[in-house]
């Protein structure tokens, strides 16, 4: 403009987003939901990280969890049960501009959305998925979830559950191409945060399983993890989660992990007390589905037009 | 040069095959045959003969492949009634076609006669026998040594027979052998000279072949045409619309018979900047397109019947959240899993009625495979005015149907421009339905101040959930609007024929050429029938009992299923319709009954001529074959 | 004891609501309340009020959380029209109901009076702006400090308060306090004596509080009837349904309105020596009822409309290869994820038409709770013997409503025998489909000599994969044929009133109450209308044109999206039907018009009432409320 | 009968089960095709294991390899794309007397049937899964499959499959329930048949990869493996499958695998060259679906009314 360089326009404004830019419809969780605190702490990466409104999107399947884009003041997707995951894939296949941030729940991402799981997590497309599991559907009211434990009475198991629970971070390591696994939980504020924040800046598919507490129809779930911190295990490294020493101090029980390391990243995965929060895998250069669907994003009408000309010449008599 | 021989027949149109075991090249030949004559000016029409397994055992009736070339010198609609005459690699091959109706008494057929002299007694007792039956059934039969002549060219005849074949064709055609040629070296230069010459010598031996070994010969006139033509099947100009549209994504999942037309987009997609997202599954291919249209830039998901009863839960979404999306539905036979390789035009209720709770969405059918191309970029455009899916129809006929047609110019508007990044007025809501049309313009991420959260809950125009009364009933109504403001943009079809009459035959999608074939020849026996052809099925055209209203009769020709009135228990209660009938007696109240079988099989335009005469009690027939087992 | 007080009124029938925010315990003193009135012999109608999310904010519109019991002399079949008493337990809450129509003037409020005097300023003045709102409404209002009186009984009112209230109503219309005190026991004596005690004096607080502080008070005169009845809603009935029908295996993925069903039947399908299993899908859940049913163990499963989406596909195997199978369909608004727990009666198209190619199956619609029992029952013996899916349609309306019923008696013979394991002979084909009816008998595994492969894909009567145009054209008919059989044994539906006269109102499923209502209250004004009510809608129950011909005008009414004739561009051609209404006219020819909305709530009988005399030119309509805002 | 001992009743003959009783029509794959060589051994499991055609179940789902019921004499279920495990799963849930075989391909299973994978697994209900891999879509002509190898040109991907394939036997090792992982091949017929009589006799889930040549299709996939047996490591344990040492003398590679070691299990499936085949994971003792989905079965009719009758006093005015 005015034959001025671009950075001496005069035309841009600085704009300075706070978190009321990022806070849409009240939230109408349960009191003690765990949602909550999630909200918070992804209102506040965007605030950090100062994500334009109109360039995130938060994309939902169907669920307590799942109604998360409506708290949010960003552009949202909420979706159909267990697809949120096709949509933000889509989302971001024509669209690498956009921030975009997936939040699910344990029936809607790891029962009905099972089969969409394994294959974002192998399309590795930037984005973060926030799987919030309260080891309960809560939306349609305590039936057994796939993260359920065995036993646990349910309104499909009035007698409890049958099967041993699901361990989501073992399948998701399973599954090749796999570029960040982190776990972490809803009422360790600090964690979340960092957590979240280390998995939006890596540039893949973050997998991030959120313990979430459902004081309505989970309230024992994760009452003991909750109360003694000694029944999470810290991972800790340099490539891994960073945190204030004030909080690492909190954790009784530390353990230094290298998340490169897939196969211990595993066995970890495997140990269900004390459970493992933090890193366990993260692999930067993992190949990411994007750059094949971007392909072309940036091609003029021009060289369009010829190609398709060239295309029907192909079949021309 | 033309290898036209004295005492040569001029006739109107000339229906021959190609048949095989698979992988023997029959599909190849009838390909560039189909091409030269193109080229020449004549009308064209190729259907392949696709057997049911990858590769079917030799010499099995169930396994015949091939290809039906019709050539006319007028315009060819479709694939025509029996063939004029079959070049048959072996005689068990011709079992399934003879089954299917494919020929009548007259037809020519060329037998490959090595089976005579097999060392396996057996088969030379089914050769034997076949052209006995085949004799008695009326064909008339060549017995011909192609192999063997072919061995003189070549150490391995298997893989050169088909261009000998093709030259036999063209000479008995006339057809023009430097345009084969021609074709020749474009298909072969690949793989080398030697090969392109090999074939090229095969073409003209199995040319002189002929013309030593038969006596009969046709030339058919071609049509005077300066407009440039491209020669595609349905599939291909379907994928050619999609990259003409400007939609730069087609998020798929493969099902026959609609993933051909995937492969074509896959193969120059990059060249225009696009790109085939491969789903894990039909849900996930739906979801995609919408999560990108969306955002911006409308999609494009390709798919046949079981593919679309999976993404039905995501297409009452997009219908609900008004985002738009163009979907492909290549018909296949159903129900279920049904018949993947063969035609049927049985999803349209489906299409219409599929997602629970009230969908409105636009319905388009191609008749033509230039419509393939053309409805496409309609499509696109369609979705994005009205916010809306919608569902562009075609099915098996038309994917893998081949004819020449006007080349399509290119124009700059169809490609999108570059999508809105410009700021929103956030007093706008994100859907600001005008109260009279329904129709709203949406905010795209990226758009300042247009933030908004799409839901497929009850929502109001600022997509709040709500479910109020008013609210629920307002969206419902708006989304229905929309329909009747497109509809209202409409003109009434056009009428094939005089505009009273005693007949009315309506179609819609692929059966439109053999239904105009069969209505022109009746017309000019004076018979009074017209026909009128659907494009939109929601919303309909409009006009149409006005229309109807001029004929005393009303009937529907449609590939779906419908009770026949003579079959026990079937009776006016009971009667189940043909799709279109049903929608049309609901909208007209006018007896309108239906035609229809479920053949598998194009409906070929002697059947339909046939059914003409035997409504108006006329029986101008002149085939001994009964409609069961003619094929259609 | 009876606290009936001197000065009482009686009448036919009378309706309370009890309103209040979430976890307050309305439900639970309707229940009681609805259930002592069946217990006496009055006719009942019960309905809970739910919010639409599980814990919503204190104090707001649409938190409201709470029941309606509409009580009667006669037998009750629906919820009614605007209540005549309602007890709140704060004022927000009434906006909501207020704004659905619930309430007319006259309606009496209840209304807690303790925000009178709340610390919080703001509260106490939206109480008094409220207060004085409701009474230029008309509605007269009693303002009570039934908290207060509470806490003379119980340290924390917010618990205790519901069993003060059920006194309140047990006082208002004379209920058996004795009846009353057993229900308590019955419901908490898990809790303990003291609990139950507590109760117990707060429900009789609650009545002599009533005594002291209303001067009103009525009489309801209960039903004679000795026949024993079982109270319950629409899915338990469901419930009881399939374990009285002899299914062993329901599989099933959560949703909502259907899921209680579920939960129910969860609690004590092993008692009967049954299983529920909640599949990681729909998919998957229908799936897993095929593989049973085929396996011999007719399965069902139970769903509403997103799940049905997901099913389609494989309703259509089910249909293709003839597999029984029992859906469920528990419908709730739509499109999309709509209005999840609201009626629509939306999917009746989507279950006809949902599945691609020509998928005749058997299509129920339960009209009232008890025939969600039988209808099950039903189901399971027409999917056997017509070896064909049945799906069951009811909504959220009948899902949850409560009312007495005569108590079904078991038959044995509903329990199926076990499975046939006995020899096959092998020359009968596993599809040996009778020409004429297209029935036929299927092998079940574990039966030598019965071996075949089920497939989706075209096959013969051998269930032999075939492609050839006879034996998919025989499929199809045979499939089709057996629907027509099941019509021919069908009766006419019944006409409630004349057989002739100026109006015919058609309606299907939980309508079936308010329109007989309405017709009941139109007929005693000598208009001449009628109804009839199909339970049938695949195939039709037989003679409706014979029926229809007796009518001057004819009206579908169905809760679902009708495009309004008054709308812009909406017109004759434009636009789009009911659903039922679309069917009849298709199959009739006959002008059926409807009339029908989409609110998300149970058409009330009074708006029927007041549509009918509109339709007739007879204002009649005694309510000042308009469509829009009655809520019907 | 006549008062006598069931085992001296006459009315039982003997029935001996030959090839012939388990074939059906004319297998149809192309010439060369590995479905055939699985065909020939899960007949003549069926004949040695005499199991009765009648109780004999095979379910598949859409694709050349899920033909296969086609071509047994046996009952059996060619169901949908992508769903052969919910339609086994149902039957087996209340005829666990049925003897039942599923046969998936990679796109079927893994892509399309992906959810239903990882769900079956954790049910454990037993029955044998062959998942025919020949790492491309057969039936619909050269599409990319899951396990298509990245750079592959097929229909879809005409310049090359864009992702790593998945890894399906560290997807299966990491859902939790899971009993019994294998590996083989079909060329190698006798492994293929140790293998496969090891998973039907294996009680619960077994999950068997079966690497499958395609000629028509994926004709180079394989190749190097089928000419140099020492791309193949034979995994070998006295839990593990058991053969000949004619049979094991002609795998140059052989490894000493103890398949309850899960850890090791999945350090080995993460090997690519040389390929596991054998018994990988093997868990006789994890609970199975079925101990819930049968339970009833045998309840007598009276005890039905009455429970019956006690529900409905349950509603009773
Ligand atoms: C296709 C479909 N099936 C089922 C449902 C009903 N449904 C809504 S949310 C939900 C499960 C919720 O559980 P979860 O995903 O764990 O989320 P939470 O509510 O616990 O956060 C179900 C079954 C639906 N909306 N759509
Ligand atoms: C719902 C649905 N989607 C797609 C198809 C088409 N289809 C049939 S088989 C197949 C894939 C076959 O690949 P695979 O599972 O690997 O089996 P293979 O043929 O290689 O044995 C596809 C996509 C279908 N029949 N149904
Ligand atoms: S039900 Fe559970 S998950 Fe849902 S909002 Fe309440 S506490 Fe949160
Ligand atoms: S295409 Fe491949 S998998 Fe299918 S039958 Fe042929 S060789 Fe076998
Ligand atoms: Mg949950
Ligand atoms: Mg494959």
């Amino acid at each position: 403009m005015f034959g001025l360089k671009e950075d001496w326009s005069l035309d841009a404004p600085p704009r300075y987003f706070t978190l009321e830019d990022y806070t849409g419809n009240e939230a109408r969780w349960c009191p003690g939901c765990g949602g909550h605190s999630v909200l918070g702490v992804v209102q506040r990466i965007c605030r950090d990280k100062q994500l334009p409104p109109e360039k995130t999107v938060s994309v939902s399947g169907i669920g307590c969890s799942s109604r998360f884009p409506h708290y949010m003041a960003t552009y949202g997707f909420h979706g159909l049960h267990g697809r949120a995951l096709p949509i933000a894939c889509g989302i971001k296949s024509r669209r690498p501009d956009l921030n975009v941030w997936v939040s699910s729940g344990d029936g809607d991402c790891f029962s009905i959305g099972a089969g969409h799981w394994v294959h974002a997590i192998r399309y590795n497309m930037d984005m973060v998925l926030m799987v919030f599991d309260n080891a309960i559907y809560g939306l349609t009211k305590a039936q057994t979830s796939p993260t359920t434990h065995q036993g646990t009475k349910t309104n499909t198991h009035p007698l409890g559950a049958p099967l041993p629970s699901i361990n989501p971070l073992t399948v998701t390591l399973g599954v090749s191409n796999v570029s960040f696994v982190a776990q972490t939980v809803d009422w360790n504020v600090p964690h979340l945060y960092a957590t979240l924040k280390t998995a939006y800046e890596h540039k893949g598919f973050s997998f991030v399983r959120i313990l979430q507490r459902c004081p309505q129809f989970s309230e024992h779930t994760y009452e003991e993890y909750k109360k003694d911190a000694s029944r999470l295990k810290l991972l800790k490294h340099e490539k891994g989660i960073q945190l204030d020493d004030k909080i690492t101090a909190r954790f009784p029980v530390q353990h230094e992990h290298d998340p490169s390391d897939k196969a211990k990243a595993l066995t970890l995965a495997n140990d269900l007390d004390p459970i493992p929060i933090g890193l366990l895998y993260w692999d930067p250069d993992a190949p990411s589905y994007s750059d094949f669907t971007r392909l072309g994003l940036e091609m003029p009408v021009d060289k369009k037009i010829a190609a398709l000309n060239d295309a029907l010449d192909h079949f021309a008599i | 040069m033309n290898t036209a021989c004295p005492g040569k027949k001029s006739v109107d149109e000339y229906i021959v095959e190609i048949v095989s075991d698979a992988g023997e090249g029959a599909q190849k030949a009838g390909q560039i045959f189909g091409a030269v004559s193109a080229k020449m000016g004549n009308g064209v029409w190729t259907v392949e003969i696709i057997p049911a397994e990858i590769k079917p055992p030799a010499r099995s009736p169930a396994g015949a492949s091939g290809i039906r070339v019709r050539v006319g010198a007028d315009a060819i609609t479709n694939m025509g009634d029996e063939a004029n005459l079959v070049v048959a690699f072996n005689e068990q091959v011709l079992f399934g076609r003879i089954a299917n109706g494919a020929y009548s008494p007259g037809t020519i057929i060329l037998l490959e006669n090595k089976w005579r002299n097999d060392p396996d007694k057996e088969i030379v007792q089914q050769y034997l026998n076949a052209v006995e039956g085949f004799t008695e059934q009326g064909f008339i039969v060549h017995e011909l040594a192609m192999e063997e002549a072919c061995m003189a060219i070549t150490p391995t005849p298997a893989v050169g027979k088909n261009m000998f074949v093709l030259g036999i064709l063209c000479h008995l055609l006339n057809r023009d052998l430097d345009k084969a040629a021609h074709e020749i070296q474009a298909i072969f230069k690949r793989k080398g000279e030697a090969t392109v010459a090999l074939n090229e010598q095969l073409v003209r031996a199995g040319c002189e072949f002929a013309a030593t070994q038969l006596t009969f010969n046709f030339d058919i006139q071609p049509l005077s045409n300066d407009r440039s033509l491209i020669v595609t099947n349905g599939n291909q100009a379907l994928g050619l619309g999609v990259m003409a549209s400007g939609m730069e994504l087609v998020s798929m999942y493969p099902i026959t018979p609609a993933t051909s037309a995937s492969h074509y987009i896959a193969s120059v997609f990059p060249s225009v900047g696009g790109c085939v997202h491969q789903a894990e599954d039909e849900i996930a291919a739906i979801g995609f397109a919408i999560g990108a249209s969306y955002a911006g830039k409308t999609a494009c998901t390709i798919t046949s019947g079981p593919g679309l009863a999976l993404k039905t839960e995501f297409l009452g979404l997009a219908v609900m959240t008004e985002i738009p999306l163009v979907i492909c539905l290549v018909q296949r036979g159903g129900p279920s899993t049904g018949l993947p390789t063969k035609v049927e035009q049985s999803d349209l209720l489906a299409s219409l009625f599929g997602a629970t709770g009230d969908t409105p969405k636009i319905i388009l059918a191609a008749a033509t495979i230039e419509e393939c191309f053309h409805f496409v970029v309609t499509a696109r455009k369609l979705a994005e005015q009205f916010r809306t899916p919608v569902i562009l129809l075609t099915d098996a006929n038309l994917a893998t149907g081949v004819q020449p047609y006007p080349r399509p110019q290119i124009c700059e508007e169809w490609l999108a421009p570059p999508i809105d990044q410009s700021k929103w007025d956030p007093s706008i809501p994100a859907y600001n339905w005008d109260e009279k049309t329904g129709l709203s313009q949406r905010p795209i991420p990226g758009q300042e101040g247009g933030e908004y959260v799409v839901t497929g809950l009850s929502h109001t125009d600022r997509s709040k959930v709500a479910y109020d009364p008013a609210s629920h009933q307002k969206g419902c109504a708006m989304r229905s609007r929309k329909i009747a403001v497109l509809q209202s943009t409409l003109k009434p079809p056009e009428i094939f024929g005089e505009k009273t009459g005693d007949l009315l035959i309506i179609g819609w999608g692929s059966t439109k050429g053999s239904i105009e074939e069969a209505v022109q020849r009746a017309q000019k026996e004076e018979i009074k029938v017209s026909a009128v052809h659907l494009r939109f099925l929601s919303p309909l055209e409009p006009g149409l009992k006005k229309i109807f209203a001029g004929f005393k009769q009303l009937i529907t020709i449609e590939i779906n299923y419908t009770d026949e009135i003579e079959q026990p228990y079937i009776n006016e209660e009971s009667q189940r319709y043909a799709q279109l009938a049903l929608l049309l007696r609901a909208r007209t109240l006018m007896d309108i009954d239906s035609w229809s079988h479920v053949f598998g099989q194009p409906i070929q335009p002697g059947a339909i001529y046939r059914e003409i005469c035997r409504r108006l009690g006329n029986d101008h027939s002149g085939s001994g074959l009964t409609d069961n087992n003619s094929g259609e």
